[in-house]
C-alpha cells in the first residue's frame, strides 16, 4: 500500500524549519530557562550552583544512558528507582563486612546488573511486556529491600575513598560528573559508531528483521537490560556515597525522572529512534528546572507540575514537526 | 455481448448510473497520484480497473472508500453529486470496498465480522446476537460457502477470511462493491466460487469494480476495463475490444518482450543447500537439494507451507526433525545467526513486517547483515560502509535521493532491491526469496527478475517461493510443488507446465 | 427477609458491644490492633517495638497492619481489625482528616480507639509528642550553641516537609526557639526535602549553592538533616562553623552521625519506643472506660553532643532504650501549639 | 497479508460476544484461584472466613474495581491511562469544597464529575486526536494533577464540614446492613459496562479499535472518537472511585490515591486484559481485583512483614502475564 503512494523526500516546509528538530527546541528551551533564572537569581551562575546542578545531572544521566539504549531496543525499565535503593544498601553492607570499597562497588554494580538480567530474562524469555514486567520487579525490589534491611545501613567502615565516589573532586570537577561524562561518551561512541549500537537500533526498529539478518536479538535486548542495571549500580553507589548510608527508602520516582528525560530528548517509546545528545539535553532541562524552582524559592510543588507540562509540550512540538515534515 | 454493454454505457439511459467519477485528481507530497481520472459504473456490470502498481488504482478506490479525500473532480452516486467523507460515509452511501489486506477483526467471530459495520440492534439499541448468528449462517448458505460462523476469525485460513470479507459486502446491501485483488490468496476452486458470487451480485443489479492484475481473470469476469497508468486515465473499453497484448500495452505503455531474461548457463553440480526430512508443525518430511547457480522454484497454493519452509530452512522457525546443510555444513544450532554465517538468508514476503527497518535510512537497512565486515574491533568504518552501499545503489539502480533517506519513503521495488542488496553485501551463497515481486510494479519486477537471474549466473543458489505461475515458469531451473506441507511434485524446467503444476498442487 | 438481616446485624453489634465493654477496671485487653501509617520507617519500627514490649509485660498481643502511607488502605486495615473484633484499636493516621469517618464507624461498632501521633476530630484520646515543643527545645539548644560556637549568627536552612502538619510545627518551633537566644536568626531557605534522604540531599544541594551564608541545617527528621549535611559535605565545604540539628532519633543514623560528624551536634530525640509504650497504657485505659485526657503527651528531649548514650545502648548493630532514663523525663502537660493553630 | 498474519498470531480464546463469558478458561482459572485463596486463608486465620470480613473485602476492592472498569476499557482500546490515582485525589477537592459551600451533595458530585470530564477530555484529546503516546500523556497528567492538588491544598486535607449524612453513607454504610455501598455501586457499574462491552455497538467498537485500528477505520468506525470516549469513561470511573474514597476519608486528602494506578493496572493485567488492546474482559478484570483484594486482606492477617505483600503482588503479576502470553502463543 505504502509503496503506491510513497512519499517523496522530505520537503523543508516553513513550519518544519521553524520548529526545527527536537534538539534545537531543547537547546533553546535550556537557554531561555537559564537566562530567565539567572536574571532573577544571579547566584544561579555561581560555581557552587553549577557544580550542584552537574552533580544532579550526573546521577540521572548515568542511568539515562542505559535507558536510552533500552528504549531504542523498544523496551523500558521501571524498576531502576527501586533498584537504586537496593544497590546502595547492598554495597554499604558489603563494604562494612569486607572493608573494601572495591568489593562493595563490585557487589553494587553486580547487583544492579543482576536485576537488569532478571528483567531482561522475564521480557525476552517469558515474553512479558517490559512495562508490566518491570512494574512487577519494581514491587519486588521495593518490598525486598525492606525485607533485606529495615534500617538504613550505616557507614561503619569510614573509608575515605567511599566518600570520594560521590563527594570527591578531581581538580574542580566532582567525581560523579567525571564518571557520568565517561559513561556518556562511551555510550555515545557505542551507539553511534559501533556495530553493537547499530544492532540495538535494528532490534528496536524491527526485531524480526534483525533476527532474519542473523543478529542475536535476545542477547541484544538482554545486553541493554543488563547495561541499564549495571549503570543503576553505578548511580546507586554514588547516591550511597553522597548519603553516606545505604538507604532503603531512596530512589522513589527516580525511574520517572530518567524516563522523562530520555523521552524529552526525543527517544521514541516504540523503539528504533533516539539519540544520546537528546538525552543529555533532556536531563539538563529537567534538572535545571528542578534547581531553578529551588533557587527562585518558588513553591516546590511546581517541581511536579512543570516537568509534566514540559514533557507533553515537547512531544506535542515533536509531533507538529513530524507532521510538517510529512506535508 | 460485452460490446453491447459498452454501447449501452455510452448511450443515454433512463436510470442514472450508480457511480460517476469525473476529473478526479489527488496529489501527495511530490507525487501526482491521480490526474483528471474518470470512471463510471453501470448497474449489474463488472468493471475491471487495471494498471501497474503506482498507476493510481489503490488511490482511486481509497477515495471511493472514503479513506482519502479527493483534491479535484466530482463524484455522483445514482446521479446525485456527493462527497465521501469517511469509510463510514462510503458505507452509508452503498459503497463496500473489499481490500486486499484482510480487514477483519481476528478476535471476533465470523458472524460478528460480517455485521461489523452495522450491528443489528433491537429497539433498546442492544445488539441482537441471535439475529447476527442466524443471518450470518443464512448468508453463507445462500452463497454456498462452508464457514463456521461461530469460529474466531483469526483462527481461519487466509483464504476463508477472504471469503468472509466478500460475504460482508453482501450483508450490507451495497449497490457498489469494490474488490481489490480478491483472488491473490484463493485456490482455483475458490476463485470459481468467487466468480459465481460476483455473477449473483451483478444479477441483483449491483455494480462491481474488480481490481486485478491477472489478465485471465479479467477476461473471464469483466464487462468493461479501465486502465490507469501513472495516475492518468488511459482507456476504458469493453473487454471484447481487448486482447492480452492490447491490455498489457495500455498498462505499461510499451511492450515487454523479455520479462524473464536468461543470461545464465547450466548450474554446476555442486550442492549448495541440502534439506533432508525436515518436519515442523506445518511441514512433513521435506527433502530437496539446491545446486549452486540454479533457481529452484517452489509453488504451492495458500497454506501449502512455502513460507513455513522458507522460514525453517533459514533458521527463523524451529524444526522438529530433519537436517539442513549449507555448503556441506549442518545448520546447527538451528538459528538465523548460524544460518547467515553459513551463507543462507531469507528475502521475506513481508517486507514491512520482517524486512525493513522503516524509520532507519537506506544505508543502515542495506548494510545491516554485513555490518561486521565494515567493523574493526566493533567500530564501523562508515566511509567503507557508505561506499559499499552506494555501489549497490548504483548497480541495482535503486532510486533514492540519498543514502540517508528513511527507507519507508522508497517505492516497493526499490525497497526490495535494498533488501536483496543487504544479502549480497553479506555474501550469501544461498538466497531464499519468498514472493519476490509482491507489491512491486511491472517495470521493477523485470529488474528483480534480471537480478535473480544474474545472481544465479554468479553462482548463487536461489530458492524461490512463489504463487505466481508466470514467475515460476519464467525463472526456475527446476520446480517443486508443495501441498499441505509436503513436496507433492518435482519437475525439470522442460517438464514443467502450468497444468502439471496445478495438478500436483491440489492435494 | 429484611427483618432477619436486621436481627442478625443487631445481634452482631450486641456481641461486639458485650465483648468490648468489660466489667472490671482490672481487665487488660487481649488483642490490640495497631494500624501504622508507614511501618517501613525506622520511627514506626521503634514505636511498634515499644508497643510490643509493653504489651508483653501486661499480657496482651499487638497485631500490626501497615497502611504504607496509603489513606485508602488505612481505612481498609482498620475495617479489617473491627471485623476481626480486636479489643482496642490504635491508629497512626496517614492523614488526620482522612480517618474522621473511620472513628465514627468505630464508635458505632463499640470499638475503643487510641490515636497515635496526630489528633483527629471526634477522638477520645491521642498519644503524641509535642512537635512544636520538640522543635522549640532543640531551637533553644541550637541558639545557645550558636552563641558559643558560631559567633551568635544563625542562618538556617530548613529541610522541611510541608506535606505534614507535624513536621511544619517542628520547623516553626525550631525557629521560634532559636530566636529566644538569637533574635535575628533567620530561615534563609525553606525546603521541601520530602522527608527522605535522597530528595533532601538534592534540594539542599541547590539551596546551599545559592546561599553560602547558611550555617545551621535543621532537618524535620534524621533523613532530612543527614541529607542536608551530606549535601554540605558533597559541596566540598568544611564542617567548621556548621551546626546540624536533627529531629526524631528514629534509628541508628543519628547515633552514627553524632559519633562521626563534627557538625552534627544536636538531636531532638522523640523516643518512638516511649511513644509506643504510652500508647499501650492509653489503650488499656480506654478499654476499661477510664477517664483519659484528650492528649497524652509522650516526652521528648534535645540531646547535645554525646548525651544520646544517656538514653540508649548501642552495640553497633542495634540500639536499646534505657527505660529508666526515658521514663524519668517529664513531658509538658499540654502542647504550646498544635496542628489546629496552623489553620 | 503481513497485517493479517501478525494479528492471527495474537490469538487466545477470547471470543467476547455474549454473556457466555463465564464459560471461558481465563475466567475459570481466576475463579479457581480465588477459591484457592479463600480456602488457604480460611485455614491460616479464624477471622478470614466470616461474612463481615468477606463483605469488607468486597467493599475494599470496589474502588479499584470501579476505576479498573475504565482503565480496562482504555486498555482494550489499545491505549493506557495511569492518571487515575492523581485524579482520585483531585476530584475530591471540588466535591468537598462545593459541598462545604452549598451544603448540597448533588452540586458537589456535579463539580467532581465536571473535573473528571475535563481531565478525560484532555487525556483523550492529546492521546486520540493529537496522537501523543497515551502513556506519556497520562504520566504527565499524573504529575500535573498531583502537583495541582498539592498547590491548591497547600498539602493539607480539606475536611468535610458539611456533614451530609448521605455523603457519609455512600462510602461507609452497608446496603441492608450487609453489602457495603461501594461494592453495590461497583457491581452495578460492572454489570452495566459488561453489558455495554458485549451488547452495545460501542463496546464492540472498542474491541475492534484495540484489536486492529486500521480495520476498524475501514469498517467506518470513528477510531479517534472511540478512543477519546474510552478516556472519558476512564476519567469518570476514576472520579466515581474518588468520590467514594472521599466519603470514606470524610475529606479531600492530598495524599489520596498515590500508587492507586499501580493497583488498578495490576488488577487489570492480572484479569487478562492485554496491554496491546483488543482482548480481555471486564469480568476477568473484576476477578483480578478480587484476587488482589483477598490477598491483601488474607496476608494482612498473617504475621508477615507487609513488604511481602508487595513482593508477592509483583511476582503474581509477572507470572500471570507470562502465563497469558504463553497460552496466547500456543493458541496462535
Amino acid at each position: 500500500m505504502v509503496s503506491e503512494v510513497s512519499a517523496p523526500p522530505k520537503s523543508a516546509s516553513l513550519v518544519g524549519a521553524l520548529v526545527g528538530n527536537n534538539q534545537i527546541v531543547l537547546v533553546a528551551a535550556l537557554v531561555v530557562i537559564c537566562v530567565g533564572i539567572s536574571l532573577a537569581v544571579p547566584q544561579f551562575y555561581s560555581s557552587a550552583n553549577i557544580i550542584a546542578i552537574l552533580r544532579q545531572v550526573a546521577m540521572v544521566l548515568i542511568v539515562a544512558c542505559g535507558m536510552t539504549m533500552l528504549l531504542i531496543t523498544a523496551e523500558v525499565d521501571l524498576s531502576v528507582g527501586a533498584s537504586l535503593a537496593f544497590v546502595g544498601v547492598v554495597a554499604m553492607d558489603v563494604i562494612n563486612v569486607t572493608d573494601s570499597v572495591f568489593l562493595g562497588a563490585l557487589a553494587g554494580i553486580a547487583f544492579g546488573a543482576l536485576v537488569g538480567l532478571v528483567n531482561g530474562l522475564i521480557v525476552t524469555r517469558l515474553k512479558v511486556n517490559s512495562l508490566i514486567a518491570t512494574i512487577g520487579t519494581m514491587m519486588i525490589l521495593q518490598g525486598g529491600v525492606f525485607l533485606y534491611s529495615r534500617e538504613a545501613i550505616q557507614n561503619h567502615h569510614h573509608l575515605p575513598s567511599f566518600v570520594d565516589i560521590g563527594a570527591g573532586y578531581v581538580g574542580p570537577v566532582p567525581i560523579p560528573v567525571i564518571v557520568a561524562a565517561v559513561i556518556f561518551i562511551a555510550s555515545y561512541v557505542v551507539l553511534r559508531h559501533t556495530t553493537l549500537g547499530r544492532y540495538l537500533f535494528a532490534v528496536g526498529a524491527n526485531e524480526k528483521t534483525a533476527r532474519l539478518s542473523g543478529l542475536r536479538t535476545t542477547w541484544l535486548k538482554l545486553f541493554a537490560f543488563v547495561l541499564t542495571g549495571a549503570l543503576v549500580g553505578v548511580a546507586g553507589l554514588i547516591l550511597g556515597s553522597l548519603m553516606n548510608a545505604g538507604q532503603p527508602t531512596a530512589g522513589r520516582g527516580f525511574e520517572l525522572t530518567v524516563i522523562a528525560a530520555v523521552i524529552l530528548g526525543g527517544t521514541s517509546l516504540s523503539g528504533g529512534r533516539g539519540t544520546l545528545i537528546g538525552t543529555l539535553l533532556g536531563v539538563f532541562v529537567l534538572k535545571v528546572i528542578d534547581d531553578g524552582i529551588i533557587v527562585l524559592q518558588w513553591n516546590q510543588d511546581l517541581q511536579m507540575i512543570v516537568p509534566g507540562v514540559v514533557l507533553i509540550a515537547a512531544i506535542y512540538l515533536d509531533i507538529l514537526r513530524r507532521r510538517a515534515d510529512a506535508r | 455481448m460485452p460490446a453491447e454493454a459498452a454501447t449501452a454505457a455510452v448511450a443515454e439511459t433512463a436510470a442514472p448510473l450508480p457511480l460517476e467519477m469525473t476529473g478526479i485528481g489527488k496529489h501527495f507530497p511530490g507525487v501526482i497520484a491521480l490526474d483528471n481520472v474518470d470512471l463510471s459504473l453501470e448497474a449489474g456490470k463488472v468493471h475491471a480497473l487495471m494498471g501497474e502498481n503506482g498507476a493510481g488504482k489503490s488511490t482511486l478506490i481509497k477515495i471511493l472508500a472514503g479513506v482519502y479525500g479527493k483534491d479535484t473532480g466530482t463524484i455522483r452516486i445514482a446521479g446525485r453529486e456527493t462527497s465521501i467523507a469517511s469509510p463510514g460515509d462510503a458505507l452509508r452511501q452503498g459503497i463496500k470496498v473489499v481490500f486486499q489486506e484482510i480487514a477483519l477483526i481476528s478476535e471476533f467471530t465470523v458472524a460478528e465480522n460480517i455485521f461489523l459495520e452495522q450491528y443489528p440492534t433491537g429497539r433498546s439499541g442492544s445488539i441482537n446476537w441471535k439475529k447476527i448468528r442466524q443471518d450470518a449462517r443464512a448468508l453463507f448458505e445462500r452463497i454456498g460457502f462452508d464457514v463456521d460462523t461461530n469460529a474466531r476469525t483469526g483462527a481461519l485460513p487466509i483464504s476463508q477470511q477472504q471469503m468472509v470479507e466478500i460475504a460482508r459486502a453482501l450483508a450490507h446491501e451495497a449497490r457498489i462493491v469494490v474488490m481489490d485483488e480478491p483472488t491473490s490468496s484463493l485456490t482455483p476452486a475458490e476463485v470459481a466460487l468467487l466468480f459465481t458470487v460476483i455473477r449473483r451480485l451483478t444479477a441483483l443489479g449491483i455494480a462491481v469494480i474488480y481490481v486485478s492484475h491477472k489478465l485471465d481473470e479479467v477476461f473471464e469476469i469483466a464487462d468493461t476495463v479501465t486502465v490507469l497508468r501513472d495516475g492518468r486515465h488511459i482507456s476504458t473499453r469493453p473487454i471484447g475490444e481487448h486482447t492480452h497484448d492490447t491490455l498489457i500495452q495500455d498498462m505499461i505503455g510499451r511492450q515487454i518482450d523479455d520479462l524473464f531474461p536468461r543470461s545464465r548457463g547450466q548450474a554446476s553440480g555442486k550442492v549448495a543447500l541440502s534439506v533432508k526430512g525436515v518436519a515442523t508443525e506445518k511441514l512433513r518430511d521435506v527433502t530437496f537439494d539446491v545446486y549452486a547457480g540454479e533457481v529452484l522454484g517452489f509453488f504451492g497454493l495458500m497454506g501449502a507451507g512455502r513460507t513455513e519452509l522458507a522460514k525453517a530452512i533459514v533458521g527463523f522457525d524451529p524444526i522438529d526433525k530433519g537436517t539442513i546443510e549449507i555448503g556441506g555444513r549442518p545448520l546447527h544450532p538451528h538459528d538465523t545467526r548460524t544460518a547467515v554465517s553459513l551463507g543462507i538468508g531469507l528475502l521475506t514476503e513481508d517486507r514491512k513486517g520482517e524486512g525493513l527497518m522503516l524509520d532507519l535510512p537506506v544505508v543502515y537497512n542495506l548494510s545491516l547483515a554485513a555490518l561486521g565486515s565494515f567493523a574493526r574491533g566493533g567500530f564501523i568504518d562508515e566511509t567503507a560502509e557508505r561506499e559499499a552501499a552506494q555501489g549497490y545503489v548504483d548497480r541495482f539502480r535503486i532510486r533514492t535521493p540519498s543514502l540517508f533517506q528513511e527507507i519507508k519513503n522508497l517505492s516497493g521495488g526499490n525497497q526490495q532491491k535494498v533488501l536483496l542488496a543487504r544479502w549480497l553485501l553479506r555474501g550469501l551463497s544461498v538466497i531464499v526469496v519468498d514472493e519476490p515481486t509482491r507489491g512491486i510494479d511491472v517495470g521493477a519486477k523485470q529488474e528483480i527478475f534480471a537480478l535473480i537471474d544474474q545472481l544465479a549466473a554468479d553462482g548463487h543458489a536461489i530458492v524461490m517461493m512463489t504463487s505466481e505461475m508466470p514467475e515460476l515458469l519464467g525463472l526456475s531451473d527446476r520446480v517443486m510443488v508443495m501441498g499441505e506441507g509436503r513436496i507433492t511434485g518435482s519437475f525439470s524446467r522442460d517438464e514443467a507446465t502450468q497444468e502439471k503444476i496445478l495438478n500436483a498442487a491440489i492435494v | 427477609m429484611q427483618k432477619i438481616l436486621f436481627a442478625m446485624l443487631a445481634a452482631g453489634t450486641a456481641l461486639v458491644a458485650v465483648s468490648a465493654v468489660p466489667a472490671s477496671a482490672q481487665d487488660t485487653p487481649k488483642r490490640i490492633g495497631y494500624v501504622v501509617n508507614y511501618a517501613t520507617h525506622e520511627w514506626y519500627q521503634n514505636v511498634i517495638k515499644g508497643m510490643k514490649d509493653h504489651a508483653a509485660e501486661i499480657g496482651a498481643t499487638v497485631e500490626v497492619k501497615d497502611a504504607n502511607l496509603d489513606v485508602a488502605k488505612q481505612v481498609s486495615a482498620a475495617e479489617d481489625f473491627i471485623a476481626q473484633g480486636v479489643d482496642v484499636l490504635i491508629l497512626t493516621p496517614v492523614n488526620e482528616e482522612g480517618v474522621v469517618p473511620l472513628l465514627r464507624r468505630a464508635k458505632a461498632a463499640g470499638m475503643p480507639v487510641v490515636l497515635e501521633g496526630n489528633p483527629v476530630k471526634g477522638m477520645t484520646t491521642m498519644v503524641a509528642i509535642c512537635d512544636y515543643d520538640t522543635g522549640y527545645d532543640a531551637g533553644v539548644a541550637a541558639g545557645k550553641y550558636a552563641k558559643e560556637n558560631l559567633g551568635g549568627v544563625a542562618k538556617v536552612m530548613n529541610v522541611g516537609l510541608p506535606l505534614l502538619s507535624a513536621t511544619v510545627l517542628r520547623s516553626q518551633g525550631f525557629m521560634d526557639g532559636i530566636q529566644t537566644e538569637i533574635p535575628d536568626a533567620v530561615m534563609v531557605h525553606d525546603l521541601d526535602g520530602g522527608g527522605n534522604p535522597d530528595r533532601a540531599l538534592e534540594v539542599s544541594t541547590a539551596a546551599l549553592a545559592q546561599n553560602d551564608d547558611i550555617n545551621i541545617i535543621y532537618g524535620i527528621n534524621d533523613s532530612s538533616s543527614l541529607g542536608g549535611l551530606q549535601a554540605w559535605k558533597a559541596a566540598g565545604k568544611s564542617q567548621d562553623g556548621l551546626l546540624v540539628v536533627g529531629t526524631g532519633g528514629e534509628g541508628l543514623a543519628f547515633i552514627n552521625a553524632m559519633e562521626n560528624e563534627p557538625s552534627y551536634r544536636i538531636e531532638a530525640a522523640m523516643f518512638p519506643e516511649k511513644n509506643g509504650y504510652t500508647a499501650i497504657d492509653a489503650a488499656v485505659k480506654v478499654f476499661n472506660n477510664e477517664e483519659v485526657p484528650p492528649h497524652i503527651v509522650s516526652p521528648t528531649a534535645p540531646m547535645i553532643g554525646d548525651e544520646w548514650s544517656k538514653y540508649y545502648d548501642y552495640d553497633g548493630t542495634t540500639r536499646s532504650i534505657k527505660w529508666d532514663a526515658v521514663n524519668a523525663l517529664v513531658p509538658p502537660a499540654k502542647c504550646t501549639k498544635t496542628a489546629a493553630d496552623l489553620k | 497479508m503481513p497485517q493479517s498474519s501478525s494479528i492471527a498470531a495474537r490469538s487466545g480464546s477470547q471470543v467476547t460476544d455474549t454473556f457466555a463469558t463465564l464459560g471461558r478458561r481465563q475466567e475459570i482459572a481466576l475463579v479457581l484461584s480465588i477459591f484457592a485463596l479463600i480456602a488457604f486463608f480460611s485455614f491460616t486465620s479464624d477471622y478470614f472466613f466470616t461474612v463481615r470480613n468477606l463483605t469488607n473485602v468486597l467493599g475494599q476492592g470496589s474502588l479499584v474495581m470501579i476505576a479498573g472498569i475504565g482503565v480496562a476499557i482504555v486498555f482494550m482500546s489499545g491505549e493506557v491511562d495511569i492518571s487515575v490515582g492523581s485524579l482520585q485525589a483531585a476530584v475530591a477537592i471540588p466535591l468537598i469544597e462545593v459541598m462545604n459551600a452549598t451544603g448540597n451533595l448533588w452540586l458537589g458530585l456535579a463539580a467532581a464529575l465536571l473535573l473528571g470530564l475535563i481531565v478525560g477530555v484532555i487525556n483523550g484529546y492529546l492521546s486520540a486526536y493529537v496522537g501523543i503516546n497515551s502513556l506519556i500523556v497520562t504520566l504527565g497528567m499524573l504529575f500535573i494533577l498531583r502537583g495541582g492538588v498539592y498547590l491548591y491544598t497547600g498539602k493539607t486535607a480539606i475536611p468535610d464540614d458539611a456533614y451530609l449524612e448521605s455523603f457519609f453513607v455512600i462510602g461507609n454504610e452497608r446496603f441492608l446492613g450487609v453489602v457495603p455501598y461501594p461494592a453495590l455501586i461497583a457491581l452495578i457499574l460492572l454489570l452495566g459496562f459488561m453489558y455495554v462491552m458485549s451488547h452495545r455497538p460501542f463496546g464492540r467498537k472498542v474491541y475492534a479499535v484495540g484489536g486492529n485500528a486500521e480495520v476498524a477505520r475501514l469498517a467506518g468506525f470513528p477510531v479517534k472518537r472511540v478512543k477519546f470516549t474510552c478516556f472519558i469513561i476512564s476519567s469518570v470511573m476514576a472520579t466515581i472511585s474518588g468520590i467514594l474514597l472521599a466519603s470514606r476519608l470524610g475529606s479531600a486528602v492530598h495524599l489520596a490515591g498515590i500508587g492507586f494506578e499501580f493497583q488498578v493496572v495490576a488488577a487489570v493485567v492480572l484479569g487478562g486484559v492485554s496491554l496491546s488492546g483488543g482482548v480481555g474482559s471486564l469480568l476477568g478484570m473484576a476477578l483480578g481485583v478480587l484476587i488482589l483484594a483477598f490477598m491483601s486482606n488474607g496476608l494482612g492477617m498473617l504475621d508477615l512483614p507487609t513488604e511481602w505483600q508487595l513482593v508477592i503482588t509483583g511476582i503474581i503479576i509477572i507470572i500471570a502475564v507470562a502465563f497469558d502470553e504463553m497460552k496466547r502463543r500456543r493458541a496462535g
